[in-house]
């Protein structure tokens, strides 16, 4: 029935150094004083909440991010990498960098061409297929908040 | 010519008809005789693809869905909304978000009366309905019209069981909110011409919910090509289990509905100061749902894509029309329901054999037929009857099967002669 | 005394730990170790027993029920008629025509809130729950109270779990139209003084509905001894087959009640002038029922019945007490949940691993336990917490079961370290 | 699972002559003009529904009684015996018989000292569980007639 019985070595992929320690230590961790985009993320199979603060400047490059919330590790880490790697893009190439992020883990391949940087030691969730949902909460909340929807996104 | 000789052997050879070793449950000796089973309008019988389905997520999938991380959970969910994508796929619906998990086409039409119907209704509303209709598709309506002073409206029927389709044409203006209507008799087997009738209704801003019940067994059916808002069916009727069934909805439609029955599952937070329900289809699942259910569904579905549903349809309308005529050769039959578009079921009267006696005559002889109603009392209103005797056929009857209830029939008559 | 020994090794023996046999789902490897099951609040396991009757219904015996004539019919209707009289016999209702068979629990309450409540309900009016309740015993109250106006009254609970009684007695008077209440509780485990609560209720002529979801697998219940007026609960979690419940309502109450949904089967006559309803309990399952689900559930009940459900009680009540006192010797442990009276359950969180993590890690390890809110929010807000692990019990764990979790909860305090 | 076949006797023994003759040719059919007592019987499997009849004296006695409706041979057969059965009967003694009939028809052993008379050729029925309650139906009309049941009786 099941694919492969995920190996001890894939347990370490998915709980990697820098994920438990963006887990322990989250990044960008709070309100900002004065967003001009959010949104929340919902994960209905556990009820975990997320919501990311955007600060959009005139040209629409993205000054500042943050995000608060609670979360297992993996969207926790998720969400701080996801501010980290934001701040300082358009908000065209961070809907595009979703995109990219969003592929990389629930597509049937892996992203080429694409550089993810610090973002791919998420991938160990791949062989997590339960977790995935963990991984891309927080991006759905960006992407929400980048395109000013006001429903709260699922990662449904 | 003689290259096709060879394909046209093999399609003969998988004709539906000779598929009956796949149900285990026609293979038996029913009061000395083997079975014939001429009731699958009431509920069909199961493949051992369903049945094998069913117990095998048992075995070795099953946990509750949706909310949990190990590994039986995780299985139990893919193989619940893998379910869901196959009926999706099965009656082309647009996304799964339209495909609700229901017991059967009867909670479908509770719920589409309920969430849909009962929030707007009020007196000088009307819904309009047949007078071929499943009680299913009657008491609902009588219900939430009762709720909230709305008319049921009911478009009649002729002498051969064809809805009079100027009358119910007649009846769509701007007060009817909704029309509701069956693809298939179940005790007559006329088909309706559902996609004319929802054309109709939508140049009139008028909803139309389609009660498939007896039409998703035996032909293929396009929701999409039928532009129906709703579209009811059930799983045990197509070779499915018990306690599964469908609401198709249009996404819109179904967004703009409030949640029908609440608990787990359909929310996405619960607080007492306030409750956010979750998304489609999950807001209109409260509970744990009929997982092992919605599985041996999606397998009867894998079944029937198997065979194609046009192979399907083309090997029932022969069948029946076989039995159609050798029907009529009976002396003292009566046939009722004779419209031009039939499908699947044949009703009728032997002399004054009161029907029930005839069901039991016919068991004695290893002849499975429905006796009374059939669910559907106006109808037998309408032609003055108590009832009849129905033979309904699906994929696995054959012209065998029709010579047997022949030969019983006129068994029959000789102990009432 | 030595000759009760031999006895007492017998009684051993029998002990429903050791029937772990009897589940096929139980012996399998997950993630490369044997599975511990611990996730039975959410979902059991079902015995072989069920699984076949369920197939060999299906393969032998299938048809609709209730009004046919033919053999399988009959076998049908007797297979889904005698699951109502084990059922009936399992929780000592006064007659078959209290056992209405549902979905699930979360069914069966919507069916009392919808039928039995809205009628009457009126502003100014009352409901009273728990804080400690599943959202399928919160939702279909806040719903009503939303159609009507009425109000939702909520007693809430102590630290350990436990709901204040006083502060709950002090709720109901005469503007309370019904209290329900969890039998036992699945995020906590606590049970709740229901018999008292039931007695204090019914001085004041409040009936009572009691959600026993989690109390049927887990100990004898008896309706007529508790005196309460409607019992909910579901066949997923007394090992029978999803897709069916049973709402026990007093025979007096149900009568009072109009039918909730139409359809077939819940109709004595349908007319267009008017449409008189069948008797209990078919009023009210309308539509075409889990006839193989009923079936299932009987079978989970003669199983059940076979192995005595005070043995059960004792048996599971010796491991959960093993689990709490293994639980505590492990660091950083911190149990949620620690009523003096409780069953089967024990949530807990341990360090500040979220349950999410801890669920994943301990699955890789082949133990299956629950993590989140467990559909219980307001417990969780009520601990100010988002949600916890949460291992439950059934008749078929053991010893064992709570060693490999402690094992695997050491394992993930490393990797977390 | 299920009992033996019945065999192509016992099909005879439930379609008897003296059943098929009262079913043609039902006595005592018909509204009686003043009736003292009536109840309807609706067999909810088939539909079928009977109407009783009777015509009660001061004394109790059973003066008159007839039926109405349609239904299968067995229910109708089963009706017209009735009627001319508890003619003569005091309304005590027609309960009794009730009892009596319900008992041979539905009781696991068959009725011993109790002469049914005519009545006993309905007991073919036995072999056809299926058809129990159309045997039956007329019979539990007569017992709401006599006990001025409002309420619709049922085979149930
Ligand atoms: C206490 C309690 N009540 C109600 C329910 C709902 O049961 P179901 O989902 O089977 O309808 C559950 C289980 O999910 C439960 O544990
Ligand atoms: C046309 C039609 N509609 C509705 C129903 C009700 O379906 P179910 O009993 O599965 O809910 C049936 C079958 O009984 C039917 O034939």
């Amino acid at each position: 029935m099941a694919a492969a019985a995920p190996s001890q070595e894939e347990l370490r992929g998915l709980y990697r150094e820098l994920i438990l320690d963006h887990a322990r230590n989250p990044r960008n961790f709070g309100k900002l004083a004065e967003p001009s985009h959010l949104a929340e993320g919902i994960n209905p199979l556990c009820g975990d909440k997320l919501k990311v603060y955007l600060q959009l400047k005139e040209d629409g490059q993205i000054a500042d991010a943050s995000f608060e919330g609670s979360g297992c590790a993996i969207s926790v880490a998720s969400a701080s990498l996801l501010t980290e790697a934001v701040i300082g893009m358009t908000k065209d190439d961070a809907v595009g960098f979703f995109s990219a992020v969003i592929n990389s883990l629930t597509g049937t391949e892996g992203v080429k061409n694409f550089d993810l940087g610090k973002l791919a030691a998420l991938q160990g969730v791949r062989e997590f297929p339960a977790r995935v949902k963990c991984a891309t909460l927080a991006w759905h909340a960006l992407n929400a908040a980048i395109h000013d929807d006001q429903q709260t996104a699922t990662t449904e | 010519m003689s290259e096709q000789e060879p394909r046209i052997a093999e399609l003969h050879a998988a004709q539906p008809g000779d598929r009956r070793a796949d149900f285990p449950a026609l293979d038996q000796q029913i009061n000395g005789h083997s079975l014939v089973y001429l009731d699958s309008a009431a509920s069909s019988q199961a493949p051992t693809a369903v049945i094998d389905a069913v117990a095998s997520y048992q075995q070795n999938d099953h946990a509750n869905v949706h909310r949990g991380v190990h590994t039986l959970s995780h299985r139990a969910t893919e193989a619940y909304e893998g379910a869901r994508d196959l009926v999706k796929s099965f009656v082309n619906a647009s996304t799964r978000s339209e495909v609700v998990f229901t017991r059967g086409t009867t909670e479908a039409i509770n719920l589409v009366a309920q969430s849909f119907c009962r929030p707007v209704l009020k007196p000088g509303d009307r819904i309009v309905i047949t007078h071929l209709e499943h009680h299913s598709n009657i008491v609902p309506w009588q219900q939430v019209c009762e709720q909230t002073g709305a008319e049921l409206l009911v478009a009649s029927i002729d002498e051969k069981g064809q809805i009079n389709i100027a009358e119910l044409i007649g009846m769509l203006d701007e007060r009817v909110r909704i029309l509701a209507i069956a693809h298939v008799s179940n005790a007559l087997g006329s088909i309706l011409p559902v996609r004319e009738l929802v054309e109709k209704a939508h140049s009139l801003d008028i909803p139309v919910l389609i009660d498939g019940a007896q039409a998703v067994p035996h032909m293929p059916v396009d929701v999409l090509d039928l532009d129906c808002d709703f579209y009811a069916f059930s799983g045990h009727k197509m070779f499915g289990p018990t306690g599964i069934g469908v609401l198709y909805g249009k996404e819109a439609r179904l967004e703009s509905m409030p949640p029908w029955q609440g608990g787990g599952d359909m929310i996405l937070e619960v607080s007492f100061d306030g409750t956010t329900y979750n998304e489609l289809p999950y807001k209109f699942e409260a509970g744990t749902p009929n997982i092992s259910g919605a599985i041996g569904l999606g397998a009867a579905v894998r079944y029937l894509q198997g065979i194609g549903m046009d192979v399907i349809a083309r090997h029932e309308q022969e069948i029946l029309d076989y039995m159609t005529s050798e029907l009529n050769k009976v002396d003292g039959m009566r046939l009722i329901g004779t419209a031009d578009e039939k499908a699947s079921v044949q009703s009728f009267l032997l002399d004054d054999i009161h029907p029930h006696d005839l069901g039991t005559i016919l068991d004695h002889q290893g002849v499975a037929i429905r006796t009374g109603h059939h669910c559907a009392m106006p109808v037998m209103n309408r032609f003055g009857i108590p009832g009849t005797a129905r033979a309904s056929l699906a994929l696995y009857n054959n012209r065998d099967d029709i010579d047997r209830l022949v030969e019983s029939l006129n068994a029959a008559r000789k102990i009432f002669s």
